[in-house]
C-alpha cells in the first residue's frame, strides 16, 4: 500500500536523524505530530531484513517517564503495573513498556500501535497537587525528547551489539524485558530486550543530541550482517508473526 | 671540525686486549651506623641529591637507601622529555634551571646521557587550549624562555607528518612550539648520577628497604631498614609513587593522591618523527627515541593505586587519538607497555623542602613530571639540606602553601604535560 | 579491565564508571580552625590498603561506595552510599 | 673440507606440508624478485621453498639472518610488507601480489654497507654511546643524527592509511589459551561441565606440537592423539574454536584481547587456562646466527606444515630427545644428517635415541659445537665440534662437519608470558633448569609444557585437571576431581648451560639486539650486575621479540657472574604485549560521540562555521572564513540596534525539584534562593571546597518546588554529578535531572525581539510590567510548549526560550520567519562573547582559572553573607581575610591607535607578571578597546593606569574602567 509522501520537515516534531532516514528514502506516515519511517522500499523485503539484522527509528513515537520519590507509588495508582525489580521493563495493557530504571525512576516508552493513549494519560494526570505538606508523588521527566529511539532488530543483533556495547547481549544471557543502561559506542544508552514475535529486538535509547552519531555507528557495526534501515511496518509484522 | 669529535672514549675499548671495565654503580657494602644525611629511594632525584650534597656542598656521608634495584622506579618509566615552558612564573624558573643544568649534564658527569633537542609542540585544538597556549608562550617569553604560540603553516612546515587536515575530529588550531624540548636517555642520568656521587664517597644501597622512621622530640633520628636501624642526622625522602607512605612513617599527610601513569613503546622504526609532539585535548605525547620506538603515553588513569599493572584500556584509548594525529601509523605495531606511579597535587606542582618534621625533608609531588627536574632538584633540595632552609627556587613550593591558600596553578599546562 | 559490581546495574567494566576518591566525611567546620579546615580541603589519606571510595556508574549517575584494596586493585565489596550516609545533615544557622 | 655444500635451490617437498594448498599457487615479490608459493604458505616458508634464506639484517652489524622459529617468536624474519613495516615473515601469509622487502639496510639487501658496524665493533662495546659522544657538548650534536641514521628497522609509509579496524567483545566461562594436546584437553574437560568454552589457537589448526613434533619413531602417536582430541573438541559442541588467532595479553579479570585478521576481540572469561606451551631456546657458541642455523622446531614446522626441506645435509646439537626425533624426520625426507652432537656426557638411551643409532648417524656426545663455518656469512657452511670441559667450556676442536643446516634442540623455556601478565611467579628451577610457576593467581590455570610437563600423557593430564579446575571455579558443576598429572621436574629436556662463548666472539646471546656474551660480561663488570639492570644497560631482551630467547641465558650468566643461587632468581617484568599488536588494531573504529543541536544543521545551511563546545558543535559566526572580522561585527550591531537569534541549546539545564529544592541550591551555590520569588531568576555562582569559582547559570524558579537551573555548557555534567554526590551525603528530599539535551534553546536578543516573539507568543503578556526582566514564565510559543527566561547575557532586551528538543528547528524556523520583516539575524558564539564583554559579564573558565576565587573575580554581590553552610563558603571567607594577589578588571585604551591585546596577554608591573588578559576586542559599539583583565590589587579602582605586554614583547598602558563598558544603567535589557 503506497503512503502518501510525508515530510518531515513539515511537521513540528522531528526526529533528530530525520535527514538520514530521509535520504535513505524512507517512506513516513505522520504519528505524535512528527513523521515516522513507515518502510524503505518494499515492506515485505523489510520483514526478512529485520527477521536478519535491521535497525528502525522511533524517535517521534510516544514516550515520558517519571522520576523521585514516590513515582512507582503514583504509577502503581495509575493502573500500572510495575515489579520489584530495577532494570526490568514491565509491560503494560496497550502494549506500552514501563522501564524501571531504578527504584525511583520509570521510562514509559509506547507500543509499536503507538496509540500514545496511557503516555497522554500519565502526562495529563500529574501535577504538583494542592494538598499541603504536599504528596510525594515523583516528577516528569521530559523522555520524549532527552533520548532518540531507535529499534535493532533481528537474529545477528547480539553479535552486532558485541561490536560497541560490553554487556553480553546474547538471548540466554540477556532475558525479555531486560534492560542495561551502559556505554554504546562510547556513549551512554538504554537497552531494552522486547522481542518481536520470535525474533530478538532490543530498544536502543541514547542522548538525542548524538543521535545522528548513533545512527551512522550502529548502521558500520551491522554492516557485516546485512543490516540497514527498515520502517515501523516491517515491526509490526514481526509481532504479528507472533500472535 | 672532525677531529672535535672523534668518539676517543672508545679507543682503549678497541686498543686494550681486557675489556677495561669502569664500575659505574658500586658493589653492595654494609651500612653503617650512622650517616650525616640518609636519602630514602633510589631513583633520580634521590641521586641528583646525593651528588650535589657530595660536590656542592662536600657532605659524602650520605647514604642512599633503595628498596629495589637503582633507578627502577619511575625513573625507569618515564618517557624522557625535558621541557621548561611552564605556565606559572615560579614553575618557568625551576625548570628553565633544570633544563640548563641538563644540557651540560653529560660533560658534568662524564657519563653520555644522549641529551637530545627536539622541539616541543603542545598542539591546540580548540579555542580554550589556544588561550592556555598564549599563556604559557607570553609567560614563558617574559622570563626569557624560547616559546612561542605558532599555527598551522608553520606547524606543518616544522612538524610535516602530522594530519593538518580540517575535516577530523579535532582539527589543529594552533600549537605551543618550544625549540629547547629535548629527550635524554632517562636511565643514563641516574646512572650518570650514581656513578659520581659514589665516586666522592656516598653510599648506594640497594636491595634495602625503608620500614620506620626514629623521630624523638619532632626531630628525625634515624631509619629503620630492611638490615637494620642506622642514624642519621637529616633524612630526605624522594620516593615518587610511595610518598605518601613514607610521609606516614614521618607522620604526617599530603596533598597528594597516587595515580598511575602508562605509556608504551613502537617497534623500532627508520627515523621519520623528530619533534616531540603533545596534545592535550586529545590526551597524547610521543616522541622518537635514539632506538627509533616511538615512546607514547596520554593522561594519568582514571582512579588512584599503588601499582604499575599495564592495562589494555590505557592502549586503546591513547592509539585512537595517535591515529587521529598520524593516520599513517596503522600498520606500526605496540612492542612494550608499562607504568609508573605519579603523586598528583591539587595544583599540579611539586612538594618540596621542609616538612612538619626536623631535619626531614620531602621532594615528591612531581605529578608526571618529575624527569625533567631531575638535576634541579637534586641541586635545590642538596642546598635545602646543607642549610636546612628551602632554596630560592622551590619556596614557592612548600607544603605549607595549601594551608594558606597560595597554591601554584600548573594545572592549566597539564591534562597531558608531558 | 576490572570488573566493578554496580549495586543498581550488577557487575560492568571499570570504564562505565568514574573514581570519586575516598569518602572523606565533611566534619563540622564550625569547630576547625582556619587551618584544620584546609586541612580537611587539601590533605589525602591516599592509603596504601583497603580503601572506602565513591564511585559513580556514569550511565546511570549513579553514586555508590565502594571498598577497594589500592594496592591489588581488588575490589572487596560495593554497596549503596545510603548505608554510610543514614541520615538528613542539616546545618545550624549563623546569621 | 670439502666443497660446501650447495644451500640454494628449490625444497619444496612432495606430499607434505598441511597448511598449504598445492592446487593455489601464489605469485609475490621479494626485493623486487617474484617468488612463487602455495596459498598457506609464510613468507617465510615460501622464500625457503626457494632456497632464500637470508630474510633480514640484523639490528646493530647487519648481519644476514634467516629462519629462527618459523613461528613468529624471533626477530630474525622481520620484513616490509608494502607500508607494514616490522611484519614476522615466519606468520604472514602470502597473498598475490604482496609486496615484501627487507629491512635495516644500506645500499642493497644482498651487500649491505652497514655490515661495517661489525668490523669497527672492537670499538662499540656494551653501552658505548654513554662513554663517549659528549666530550663536547657538541659531540654529540654530531654523533646524534647519525646513531639515530642506523636505528630502527621498518619503514613508515607517510602516505599510508590504516585500513578497517574493529572490535569485538567476546564472553565465555572457561578461555583456553594455546590449541595443542594440553589446551584441547582443557578444553574438552571443561565443556563436560557445560558452558561455554573458548579456545584459542594462533595456528590455522589446531593440534599444537602434534602437528609437528614426533613422539615415536613412526609418528603414529601424536597423529593418532591429534586425531581423538579433534574429534571430541567437535563433539563437545560447546567449544567455540577460534584459529588463527594471537592472544596478546591477560589482564585484570580474565579480560583477554584476542587478534585475529583485522578485527581486535576483547573477551572476558570466569576462568581460563593457559596452555600456550613453551619457547625452545638457541645455544650460544660462534656464528649461532647464521643463516640455515635454526632451531629444532623450526626445521619441524618447515617440513610438516610448509612441505620445505629445511636442508640436505645437517648437523643437530641436542641435549634432549627430540634431536634425535628430528633427525628422524630428516632422514624421512631424503636428507643426510651428518652427525649428532650431544651435550650430554652420557645421553639416556631412548626408542628414539635407539632408532637413530640403528641407521649409524654418528652421535658425538660431551660435545658442543665450538663454531659454525659460513659463506660470507649468508649461510652456514658447516660446523666445528669440540669437547665439553666444564660448564661452558669446550676443549680443542675434535671434528668439523660441512652442512647446510644446523638444528638446535638443546632445551626450552616456558612460553609464560600471559600467566606473568596475569600475576603469576616463576622462579628458576635447579632439576628441569627451566622457570616454574611457583604461584598462580585464583581464575588463572595452566597445562602443559608452559608448566614442565613435556610428555604427551602428562601433558593431556595437566590439561584435563586444569580444565576441570577452570570449570569449578567458572561456577560450573563438575564432576569429580580428576587425578593430576604425577609430574615431576625432568631433567631431560633443556640442557642447563648451552652457552659456549668463543675467543673470537660473534657467539650471540640476544640476536635482536647483536649483543654477544662478552657485552653481558662486561655490563656486569660496569656495575649492571642485577638482571634488570643490565637489561636497561646492555639492552638484552629489549629487542622486538622482547627476550623470548635470551632472557633465561641473562639470567644464567647474571647468576654465574654474581655467584647468586640460580634458584633464587626469577624472570624480570614480562610486560604485554605478548606478540606486538597494530596501532590500527588498539584503535578500531575510533568512536568519539559528538552532540550536535536540533538547530545544527540550519546553521549548516546558514553556513555557520562551527566550532566545539566540550563535545557540543556551536556556529561560532555565519558565513565564509574569510570574512569572520564583518560577519562577528554584522551579528553584533544586529543584536545592539535590530534583533538576532542564538542558539543557546548546549547550556546546562538541571531540573531541581522538591520540598528541598531552595535549600539544596542555598548549599550547592553562593547566593541565597529560599526568598526567591516564583516567576523570577537569579544569578548562580558555584565554588569547589577550596572556594574556587567552577561554573555559573541562572536559576528559574517556577514554583515553590521547581527551579530550573542552567549550567556552562562544558561544566553541567561536573555540575549534576557534584549535585549527586553531595545530596548523597545529605539526604535532602530533592531530585535533580540533568535535562540539558531534552531542551533546545535560543535567545532572541534585541530592541525589536519583543516585537517579533510577540507574533508566535499570544499566551504570554510580554510587556515589561507583566513580564520584566529576570523574570521567567512557561507558555507557548509557535505552539509549542516553551520555557520563556529574560535574562540579560547580551544586555539587550531579549528572551531566552527552551522548548522540547523535538520542536527545536520547528522553533528556530518559526522565530527566523516572523522576523523576516525585521530582518532578524542568526549570530553565533564570537558575537555573544563580544556582547557580553561589552556588559562585563564574565565567562567562567575564560575569565576565570583553575585558583580564582570570588574575591579576585570581584563578584562579592554573590556570596550569601549569612547563609550557614555553602560548597566552599568555608575557603570562601577564610580567603576573605587573606590579602588579594590579583582582581579582575574592566579596562580599555585610549590610544584609539594601539592594537587589541590578544586574551592572555600579560599584565606586567614593575617587570613582574601579575595578571593577564582574559578577554578583550575593538568592541563595534563603543569603537575602542574593552577587556577583562587580572591586575594587582592596588590597579584595582577606575582610572589606574596598567601595564599590558603585547605581541613583539610592547608594552602598552591600558585604563581600568568600572563595568560595565556599555549601558551603565543596564536600561536596554530591562525595557
Amino acid at each position: 500500500m503506497a503512503l502518501p509522501k510525508v515530510f518531515a520537515q513539515n511537521q513540528v516534531r522531528r526526529s533528530p536523524i530525520y535527514r538520514e532516514t530521509q535520504a535513505a528514502g524512507a517512506f513516513c506516515a505522520v504519528i505524535n505530530n512528527g513523521a515516522v519511517p513507515m518502510h524503505y522500499g518494499s515492506p515485505d523485503s523489510e520483514t526478512d531484513r529485520a527477521q536478519r539484522m535491521a535497525i528502525a527509528d522511533l524517535s517521534v513515537l510516544p514516550r515520558t517517564g517519571f522520576k523521585g520519590t514516590g513515582t512507582v507509588d503514583w504509577l502503581t495508582g495509575q493502573g500500572l503495573i510495575i515489579g520489584p525489580d530495577s532494570n526490568m521493563a514491565y509491560r503494560q495493557e496497550g502494549g506500552a513498556l514501563a522501564a524501571r530504571l531504578a527504584p525511583t525512576e520509570v521510562f514509559m516508552i509506547d507500543g509499536l500501535e503507538a496509540t500514545g493513549a496511557l503516555i497522554e494519560k500519565l502526562v495529563a494526570a500529574w501535577s504538583w497537587g494542592t494538598e499541603r505538606p504536599r504528596k510525594l508523588i515523583g516528577y516528569p521527566m521530559p523522555r520524549q525528547d532527552s533520548h532518540a529511539w531507535f529499534m535493532v532488530t533481528g537474529h545477528a543483533a547480539p553479535e552486532m551489539f558485541a561490536k560497541i556495547c560490553g554487556v553480553d547481549l546474547r538471548p540466554h544471557k540477556f532475558q525479555r524485558g531486560q534492560i542495561a543502561q551502559t556505554s554504546l559506542a562510547k556513549m551512554s544508552g538504554i537497552v531494552i530486550r522486547d522481542d518481536r514475535g520470535a525474533i530478538p529486538a532490543f530498544h536502543l535509547l541514547a542522548d538525542v543530541a548524538s543521535a545522528e552519531y548513533l545512527w551512522g555507528a550502529v548502521l558500520d557495526a551491522m554492516s557485516e550482517f546485512g543490516g540497514a534501515p527498515v520502517g515501523l511496518q516491517a515491526l509490526r509484522r514481526l509481532g504479528e508473526v507472533q500472535s | 671540525m672532525l677531529p672535535a669529535f672523534l668518539p676517543t672514549g672508545l679507543l682503549k675499548y678497541g686498543l686494550r686486549k681486557k675489556y677495561p671495565a669502569f664500575r659505574y654503580i658500586p658493589p653492595a657494602t654494609e651500612l653503617k651506623p650512622h650517616y650525616d644525611v640518609v636519602i630514602i629511594g633510589g631513583g633520580g632525584h634521590a641521586l641528583s641529591c646525593a651528588y650535589y650534597l657530595a660536590r656542592n656542598h662536600g657532605i659524602t656521608n650520605v647514604c642512599v637507601l633503595e628498596r629495589g634495584y637503582l633507578a627502577g622506579g619511575n625513573t625507569a618509566r618515564n618517557t624522557a622529555i625535558i621541557r621548561s615552558n611552564y605556565l606559572t612564573p615560579e614553575g618557568v624558573k625551576f625548570y628553565e634551571e633544570s633544563l640548563r643544568l641538563y644540557r651540560d649534564l653529560s660533560q658534568d658527569l662524564d657519563f653520555n646521557i644522549l641529551y637530545s633537542e627536539r622541539g616541543h609542540f603542545t598542539l591546540a585544538h580548540t579555542d580554550a587550549a589556544m588561550r592556555t597556549s598564549r599563556w604559557r608562550a607570553e609567560v614563558n617569553k617574559h622570563l626569557g624562555v624560547d616559546s612561542e604560540l605558532i599555527y598551522p603553516d608553520d606547524i606543518a612546515r616544522l612538524c610535516p607528518s602530522l594530519n593538518m587536515s580540517d575535516d577530523v575530529r579535532y582539527p589543529i588550531l594552533g600549537a605551543l612550539y618550544h625549540p629547547p624540548g629535548s629527550i635524554a636517555r632517562h636511565d643514563a642520568v641516574a646512572w650518570g648520577y650514581a656513578a659520581r656521587a659514589s665516586q666522592m664517597g656516598v653510599e648506594i644501597h640497594q636491595q634495602t628497604g625503608v620500614t620506620g622512621l626514629v623521630i624523638e622530640g619532632g626531630k628525625v633520628k634515624g631509619v629503620q631498614t630492611t638490615r637494620g636501624t642506622i642514624g642519621a642526622g637529616q633524612v630526605m625522602q624522594a620516593v615518587a609513587g610511595m610518598t605518601s607512605v613514607v610521609a606516614d612513617m614521618a607522620g604526617f599527610k599530603l596533598p597528594i593522591r597516587t595515580i598511575p601513569l602508562q605509556a608504551c613503546v613502537s617497534v623500532p622504526l627508520k627515523p621519520f618523527l623528530d619533534q616531540i609532539i603533545v596534545s592535550g585535548s586529545l590526551h597524547v605525547y610521543v616522541s622518537q627515541s635514539s632506538r627509533g620506538e616511538l615512546v607514547m603515553g596520554g593522561s594519568t588513569d582514571p582512579y588512584g593505586l599503588y601499582s604499575t599493572r599495564s592495562t589494555l584500556d590505557f592502549k586503546e584509548g591513547l592509539l585512537g587519538h595517535m591515529l587521529e594525529l598520524l593516520p599513517m601509523l596503522g600498520e606500526v605495531k605496540i612492542l612494550r607497555q608499562w607504568a609508573g606511579m605519579a603523586d598528583m597535587t591539587p595544583d599540579f606542582s611539586p612538594v618540596m623542602g621542609l616538612t612538619p618534621v626536623e631535619n626531614y625533608y620531602i621532594d615528591s609531588g612531581w605529578g608526571t613530571w618529575g624527569f625533567k627536574a631531575t638535576p634541579v632538584c637534586g641541586k635545590t633540595m642538596a642546598y635545602t639540606i646543607a642549610h636546612n632552609k628551602p632554596h630560592e627556587l622551590i619556596k614557592p613550593f612548600s607544603y605549607e602553601r595549601f594551608l594558606t591558600y597560595s597554591q601554584v596553578g600548573e594545572k592549566g599546562a597539564a591534562s597531558v604535560g608531558h | 579491565m576490572k570488573v566493578m559490581n554496580c549495586p543498581l546495574n550488577g557487575p560492568r567494566n571499570i570504564s562505565e564508571f568514574a573514581w570519586g576518591g575516598e569518602v572523606k566525611p565533611m566534619p563540622d567546620d564550625a569547630k576547625l580552625s582556619d587551618r584544620e579546615w584546609a586541612e580537611y580541603v587539601f590533605l589525602e589519606n591516599n592509603t596504601a590498603g583497603v580503601v572506602r571510595e565513591w564511585w559513580c556508574h556514569v550511565p546511570t549517575s549513579y553514586w555508590f561506595i565502594a571498598e577497594r584494596n589500592t594496592v591489588t586493585d581488588e575490589i572487596v565489596k560495593t554497596y549503596p552510599s545510603s548505608e554510610v550516609f543514614k541520615a538528613r545533615v542539616d546545618f545550624g544557622d549563623r546569621s | 673440507m670439502n666443497a660446501p655444500v650447495p644451500y640454494g635451490g628449490l625444497n619444496r617437498l612432495p606430499n607434505r606440508g598441511q597448511f598449504i594448498d598445492r592446487s593455489k599457487p601464489v605469485t609475490f615479490s621479494f626485493e623486487g624478485a617474484f617468488v612463487e608459493g602455495y596459498e598457506g604458505d609464510t613468507i617465510a616458508s615460501a622464500l625457503a621453498a626457494n632456497g632464500q634464506w637470508m630474510i633480514s639484517r640484523s639490528f646493530k652489524y647487519h648481519r644476514p639472518r634467516g629462519v629462527l622459529t618459523m613461528i613468529g617468536q624471533d626477530a630474525n624474519t622481520l620484513v616490509q610488507v608494502a607500508d607494514e613495516p616490522n611484519c614476522l615473515a615466519d606468520k604472514r601469509r602470502i597473498a598475490p601480489g604482496l609486496v615484501v622487502e627487507g629491512q635495516n639496510y644500506f645500499g642493497s639487501f644482498e651487500s649491505d654497507a652497514g655490515r661495517f658496524t661489525e668490523w669497527v665493533s672492537k670499538f662499540l662495546p656494551v653501552g658505548f654511546y654513554y662513554k663517549t659522544f659528549h666530550e663536547k657538548r657538541s659531540s654529540w650534536r654530531f654523533w646524534e643524527p647519525i646513531v639515530r641514521k642506523m636505528a630502527g628497522l621498518g619503514k613508515i609509509d607517510p602516505h599510508a592509511h590504516h585500513g578497517y579496524y574493529d572490535k569485538q567483545y567476546l564472553f565465555a566461562d572457561v578461555a583456553v589459551i594455546g590449541g595443542g594436546p594440553a589446551g584441547m584437553a582443557a578444553a574438552i574437560e571443561a565443556a563436560k561441565a557445560g558452558g561455554e568454552m573458548i579456545l584459542i589457537d594462533e595456528n590455522p589448526k589446531l593440534g599444537g606440537c602434534l602437528n609437528y613434533a614426533r613422539f615415536d619413531e613412526s609418528g603414529e602417536t601424536a597423529c593418532k592423539a591429534d586425531g581423538e582430541l579433534l574429534n571430541a573438541v567437535k563433539a563437545a559442541g560447546n567449544i567455540k574454536v577460534m584459529t588463527d588467532a594471537v592472544v596478546s595479553g591477560l589482564f585484570a579479570d580474565n579480560w583477554i584481547p584476542i587478534i585475529r585478521g583485522n578485527r581486535f576481540y576483547k573477551l572476558r572469561a570466569k576462568a581460563v587456562v593457559v596452555a600456550t606451551g613453551s619457547i625452545e631456546q638457541p645455544a650460544v657458541f660462534r656464528n649461532n646466527d647464521l643463516p640455515g642455523i635454526m632451531l629444532g622446531s623450526a626445521a619441524q614446522r618447515l617440513i610438516h606444515f610448509y612441505g620445505v626441506r629445511p636442508g640436505k645435509r645437517a648437523v643437530i646439537l641436542t641435549a634432549n630427545d627430540d634431536g634425535y626425533a628430528q633427525a628422524i624426520d630428516l632422514l624421512k625426507i631424503g636428507s643426510e644428517v651428518a652427525a649428532i652432537v650431544d651435550l650430554r656426557p652420557v645421553p639416556p638411551v631412548t626408542p628414539l635415541s635407539f632408532a637413530v643409532r640403528k641407521v649409524g648417524i654418528p652421535i658425538v656426545t660431551g660435545s658442543a659445537i665450538s663454531e659454525a663455518y659460513h659463506h660470507n656469512h649468508e649461510h652456514v657452511t658447516g660446523i666445528a665440534v669440540a669437547p665439553i670441559i666444564g660448564e661452558g667450556r669446550l676443549g680443542d676442536p675434535t671434528a668439523q662437519y660441512d652442512c647446510d643446516l644446523v638444528l638446535v634442540s638443546v632445551g626450552f623455556s616456558p612460553a609464560a608470558h600471559l600467566l606473568l601478565q596475569g600475576g603469576a611467579k616463576f622462579a628458576y628451577d635447579t632439576t628441569s633448569h627451566m622457570f616454574r610457576p611457583t604461584e598462580i593467581p585464583g581464575g588463572i590455570f595452566a597445562a602443559g609444557s608452559v608448566v614442565g610437563d613435556f610428555k604427551l600423557d602428562l601433558v593431556k593430564a595437566s590439561g584435563v585437571h586444569a580444565g576441570w579446575a577452570a570449570a569449578k571455579h567458572a561456577g560450573l558443576s563438575v564432576g569429580a576431581e580428576p587425578a593430576g598429572p604425577e609430574s615431576a621436574p625432568d631433567p631431560h629436556q633443556t640442557h642447563p648451560w648451552p652457552i659456549f662463548p668463543h675467543p673470537k666472539g660473534s657467539d650471540f646471546v640476544d640476536f635482536d639486539e647483536d649483543l654477544k656474551y662478552a657485552d653481558l660480561i662486561n655490563g656486569i663488570a660496569d656495575g649492571f650486575d642485577n638482571v634488570e639492570l643490565l637489561k636497561r644497560y646492555s639492552t638484552v631482551g629489549m629487542g622486538p621479540s622482547q627476550g623470548k630467547h635470551s632472557a633465561v641465558a641473562a639470567v644464567r650468566i647474571v647468576a654465574r657472574e654474581t655467584g647468586r643461587d640460580l634458584g633464587a632468581m626469577t624472570v624480570t617484568t614480562q610486560r604485554p604485549p605478548y606478540t606486538p599488536e597494530k596501532f590500527g588494531h588498539l584503535a578500531g573504529r575510533i568512536f568519539d560521540p559528538e552532540r550536535r543541536t536540533a538547530m545544527h544543521h540550519r546553521h549548516l545551511e546558514l553556513g555557520a562555521q562551527m566550532m566545539p563546545a566540550g563535545i557540543w558543535w556551536r556556529p561560532a559566526y555565519y558565513g565564509p572564513k574569510a570574512g569572520r572580522e564583518k560577519a562577528i561585527r554584522e551579528e553584533v550591531l544586529a543584536v545592539r540596534n535590530n534583533v538576532g537569534l542564538i542558539d543557546v541549546s548546549t547550556l546546562g539545564g538541571l531540573d531541581v525539584r522538591g520540598p528541598d529544592a531552595a535549600e539544596f541550591l542555598n548549599r550547592m551555590y553562593t547566593f541565597t534562593y529560599t526568598k526567591l520569588a516564583v516567576g523570577k531568576s537569579r544569578y548562580v555562582l558555584m565554588t569547589d571546597q577550596a572556594g574556587v569559582i567552577t561554573d555559573d547559570g541562572v536559576a528559574c524558579r517556577f514554583s515553590d518546588e521547581h527551579f530550573y537551573v542552567t549550567a556552562t555548557t562544558s561544566g553541567v555534567d561536573a555540575v549534576y554529578r557534584s549535585m549527586l554526590q553531595w545530596n548523597a551525603q545529605w539526604r535532602l528530599d530533592v531530585d535533580v535531572a540533568n535535562v540539558t539535551a531534552a531542551y533546545a534553546g535560543v535567545n532572541i536578543a534585541g530592541p525589536k525581539s519583543r516585537a517579533v516573539l510577540q507574533k508566535v507568543c499570544q499566551d504570554i503578556d510580554l510587556s515589561a510590567e507583566a513580564f520584566p526582566y529576570l523574570g521567567v514564565r512557561m507558555g507557548t510559543v509557535a505552539g509549542i510548549p516553551a520555557r520563556l527566561l529574560r535574562v540579560g547575557f547580551v544586555g539587550e532586551l531579549g528572551y531566552e526560550i527552551h522548548v522540547p528538543y523535538g520542536y527545536g528547528e520547528a522553533l528556530w524556523d518559526a522565530l527566523m520567519e516572523a522576523g523576516q520583516p525585521e530582518g532578524i539575524r542568526p549570530f553565533g558564539v564570537e558575537a555573544q562573547r563580544v556582547l557580553r564583554l561589552e556588559k562585563g559579564h564574565i565567562i567562567v573558565s575564560q575569565d576565570t582559572d583553575g585558583l580564582t576565587n570570588v574575591w579576585e573575580a570581584d563578584m562579592p554581590w554573590a556570596v550569601a553573607k549569612t547563609k550557614p553552610f555553602f560548597v566552599g563558603g568555608r575557603s570562601t571567607q577564610i580567603m576573605a581575610k587573606m590579602p588579594l594577589i590579583r582582581k579582575l578588571v574592566g579596562f580599555t585604551l585610549d590610544d584609539p591607535a594601539l592594537p587589541c591585546p590578544e586574551e592572555c596577554h600579560l599584565v606586567i608591573r614593575n617587570g613582574e607578571i601579575v595578571g593577564r588578559v582574559t578577554s578583550a576586542v575593538k568592541s563595534p559599539n563603543l569603537s575602542k578597546v574593552v577587556g577583562l583583565a587580572y591586575v594587582h590589587p592596588d590597579d584595582a579602582k577606575p582610572d589606574a593606569k596598567i601595564g599590558i605586554k603585547i605581541d613583539g614583547g610592547r608594552m602598552i598602558e591600558a585604563r581600568v574602567v568600572a563595568l560595565p563598558f556599555y549601558d551603565a544603567d543596564s536600561k536596554r535589557q530591562e525595557m
